[in-house]
């Protein structure tokens, strides 16, 4: 069939979603090495912000494992401490920023607190928020990654971690919530759009399929007038790609 | 000044630690990771800790899986680059070794709790956080109005450690540490704690630390104990001095799915293991790279 | 990425600075003063400005004496080494040459107030300030009970400059500003700020600048001008550049003593000069040391 | 008479009440000797803090016109964001600090702000707070050092910069001031130390006379059991003080 992964795939989206001269918040796994494609392809001004306290706008010169590498540090220009990143993401000074989750539901709430039972006694304990529901509440686009199954993509999740669009149109100004929502989630099937805070079905990967993604999705999920295949990355995206992660480290593993 | 603070690792752990208290600890995130001061902790039992940091790497999964904690408070727990912390489940999950409270943090509102804490403010306000249920699990923030504005926030009250735990690059012997990297919430950290505990790659001169004093994380009056511990924070990376070693954190994850392999993994690396030395001589050759 | 930032100091006030704007300067305190920047203001004839700082030794003195100045918004304005300001105590208690408003803050005030504009907060509580008249005289502070403990506290609310302005050591064609010595509250000012103008002793490449990139005081991605401007700061010194001039200070102080004094004082050293340059050519060979 | 200027009693004086092993907001002027005096003599381990954002345990090598001056960073164990300064006082992490005023009243109560008139036209304006306040607030015990006459030395100061202890015993606690006051008033004339929220005379320089402070005072000032003439400085510490400033440039000016 095609020869791209669904992590090839997800990334060159991703990359898609970076406008050239914006400030994001770039995280780790897939949307680091987007960012490096985003860099080398349309968006060579942007810049990359990584919460533990750097800003760099050159992506590391070797696969990070870790936004914590040494090589991230090499060649950043700023060096400090989170606090001043995470003020920059609260002014409203970050145009967009990443991040995964073990639930996502149609309004884009995702959660990587814990599944079922009580929060201190929980039936699957996740690692926790990160800097995720920081990015989510104050970012002022959010772009979900995430693998594709129906125990994944709920109908509701059992804790919002991360905020998405709560109940739908007006909750996260009802809430306080100065700006932002996500924007996109792009899973190993295909990408949604938020269309007034609810997720509509973009594309599906050539990976997949229109009946793939309907039956791993938790709910029905509206499709976009246009529904159509996500388009696949260009040889020289596939080429960067594979160049940065040469071993599939990312783009490639079992998810 | 004296060279009463510089002591070894035994030592520190032993006078400056106790049961039942708070540490910070991690606080630059995924480098300079105090390892070595962990496994000390788990040698020497300590018991009923909380933890206090962002993420932790598995630094926290490993001291819960020792059963040593008694509360994590914090944004994450995992394993970074190869996903969960099995530890971690076990002890929420299963109550394995022990029952552990979750204090649920993000990244930004544990900076902000000991950014009050380290300038001795009750809380700071932020705008992260609304809408989410992390408030509510965590139970200590309280939901306001500013008065300027009108508009909603979360008040986040201070955290203040009992003991924050540094390692770095270089510091002298009355506790001056620089830090050269990433500092995540390391500087508010430290300054939010009673007390400080360094763990330095080296212990230089005073004018090497005043050679360059804008790269003073935290100044020796807050710090009680100094250590020379080279390689103090490996599998973790340590800018200028050593890498990460990524395998390392994959195979702790391979090996610790069980509380029998995480038990053996324990044995292995930290409990059959007098000190830091002798961890570095179990690593080589294949470490430092 | 281009050097489309890097320009002249001429160009850089006259692109980026507007009359009625608030321009937050001299926040390293003592040193580290751009009164390049501040003389270029007042040959372009720049008009009610509000200027927000800690203290400012002479600078905020000098553009008040000028006649630029609508608002102080500042912890203290005179002359450190020698006493007070003439120009400001002429404006507030004669009007002369205009009549100009303070806003009062402490040092620790106006940096909370610039933290809470850094970090996109509305406001900081503090303890400071509570039974002074000071609260009182700013008029938007808000005295508030600690919903965590019930004890008073002030809330200090965000300041918002329009512009930033760093003196510094160092910075590359982004703008990415490295200041070696104190940094008072320069940081903070330039992260609240929506603009930053750098002033750099020396323009250097990118490879300088991220060698050591815990002394990137801003990211270039707050500023939209770069000026390469040595001695910019003089009489004010710049660690490992120059000192302080102190008689500079002194003979300021005995000049201006008079409204006429000051004029004179200003045609001599500020109007008359048409750049950073031929004000050095005029210190010579007295200056620098 | 005595070979001594009413700035080294002062000076001299103030070094006596810093502590060994304390860490001191040292400020400027007369208190920056007084540190050099008190670190060369009894209190070898203190620790100074400057609110511009140092830290330092050994005095700069040479006379200080600023805190900011570049020998006062040669030689800092830390230098960095005021924030983090002003931050240990707020703590309460600060034993001392040192602060003048244009007028202070019995009550300890410090004025740098104006005089007379409205605050936006004053009769006479003065330069502000700078940290003063902050200091007054916040650190443990607050040492003031002033010139004496009875413009300074007043019933009641007109506007209050810096927070004494307002209108005696208990007004610290009532407004919300977490600490501190002050312990002592060093003048040109003599010392007072604080009993019960309001100065008591404890000393009158040798330079002066007991008729003098009371003459140079604007209230009637308590006087201890014991008043007495002030402790002159020891050979030593006059040579520390003219050693450190050779001309007189702080000690010796026009007040």
């Amino acid at each position: 069939m095609i020869d791209v992964s669904a992590g090839e795939l997800m990334v060159a989206q991703a990359a898609r979603e970076i406008r050239d001269g914006e400030k994001v918040f770039v995280g780790m796994r897939l949307p680091l090495i987007a960012f490096v494609v985003a860099k080398r392809t349309h968006a060579p001004n942007a810049v990359g912000l990584f919460e533990l306290g750097l800003v760099r706008d050159e992506p590391a010169a070797e696969l990070l494992y870790t936004m914590g590498d040494t090589a991230n540090v090499d060649g950043a220009m700023w060096c400090g401490p989170m606090l001043d990143v995470m003020g920059m993401l609260q002014r409203g000074d970050v145009e967009a920023g990443f991040i995964g989750g073990a639930e996502v539901d149609r309004h884009g709430n995702l959660n990587t607190t814990a599944i079922g039972g009580e929060r201190q006694r929980p039936a699957v304990a996740l690692p926790g928020s990160g800097g995720g529901a920081d990015i989510a509440s104050l970012a002022k686009r959010l772009i979900v990654i995430m693998p594709h199954d129906r125990r994944r993509l709920v109908e509701r999740v059992s804790f919002i971690t991360s905020p998405g669009y709560g109940d739908g149109p007006g909750w996260r100004e009802r809430v306080g919530l100065p700006r932002g929502g996500p924007s996109v989630l792009i899973t190993t099937l295909g990408v949604f759009r938020f269309v007034d805070g609810e997720a509509v079905l973009e594309t599906y990967h050539p990976t997949a399929s229109l009946d793939e993604v309907r039956a791993s999705t938790g709910w029905e999920p509206k499709l976009a007038r246009d529904v159509r295949a996500t388009e696949l990355p260009s040889g020289e995206v596939l080429d960067i790609i594979r160049g940065y992660d040469p071993k599939g480290f990312w783009t490639r593993r079992e998810t | 000044m004296g060279t009463a603070k510089r002591t070894t690792l035994a030592d520190a752990v032993a006078r400056f630690t106790r049961d039942g208290m708070s540490i910070a600890i991690g606080l630059a995130l995924e480098p300079a990771i105090p390892f070595a001061f962990a496994h000390e902790l788990i040698r020497q039992r300590r018991r009923d800790l909380e933890l206090i940091g962002p993420i932790s790497d598995v630094l926290f999964d490993q001291l819960i899986g020792a059963g040593c904690v008694r509360r994590v408070t914090a944004a994450w727990v995992g394993n970074v680059s190869a996903g969960l912390g099995h530890c971690y489940r076990r002890a929420l999950e299963q109550g394995v070794p022990r029952r552990i409270e979750v204090r649920d943090h993000s990244n930004f509102t544990i900076a902000q709790a000991l950014l009050a804490g380290a300038i001795g403010a009750p809380f700071i306000p932020t705008r992260t956080l609304l809408g989410s249920d992390i408030p509510r699990a965590n139970g200590t923030f309280r939901e306001s109005v500013s008065p300027f504005d009108g508009t909603t926030v979360l008040l986040v009250p201070a955290v203040l450690p009992d003991l924050a735990v540094i390692a770095c690059q270089r510091a002298d012997e009355e506790g001056n540490a620089q830090l050269v990297g990433p500092w995540g919430i390391s500087r508010e950290g430290a300054l939010a704690a009673r007390e400080v505990v360094v763990l330095a790659e080296r212990v230089v001169p005073r004018r090497e630390i005043s050679s360059a004093p804008n790269l003073t994380l935290v100044p020796g009056t807050k710090v009680v104990a100094v250590v020379e511990e080279p390689f103090a924070c490996h599998p973790s990376p340590l800018q200028g001095a050593y890498p990460r070693d990524h395998e390392f954190f994959h195979e702790y994850h391979r090996a610790t799915r069980t509380r029998e392999g995480f038990d053996a993994w324990l044995a292995d690396w930290v409990t059959a293991v007098p000190d830091r030395a002798a961890y570095l001589a179990k690593l080589a050759p294949r470490w430092p790279p």
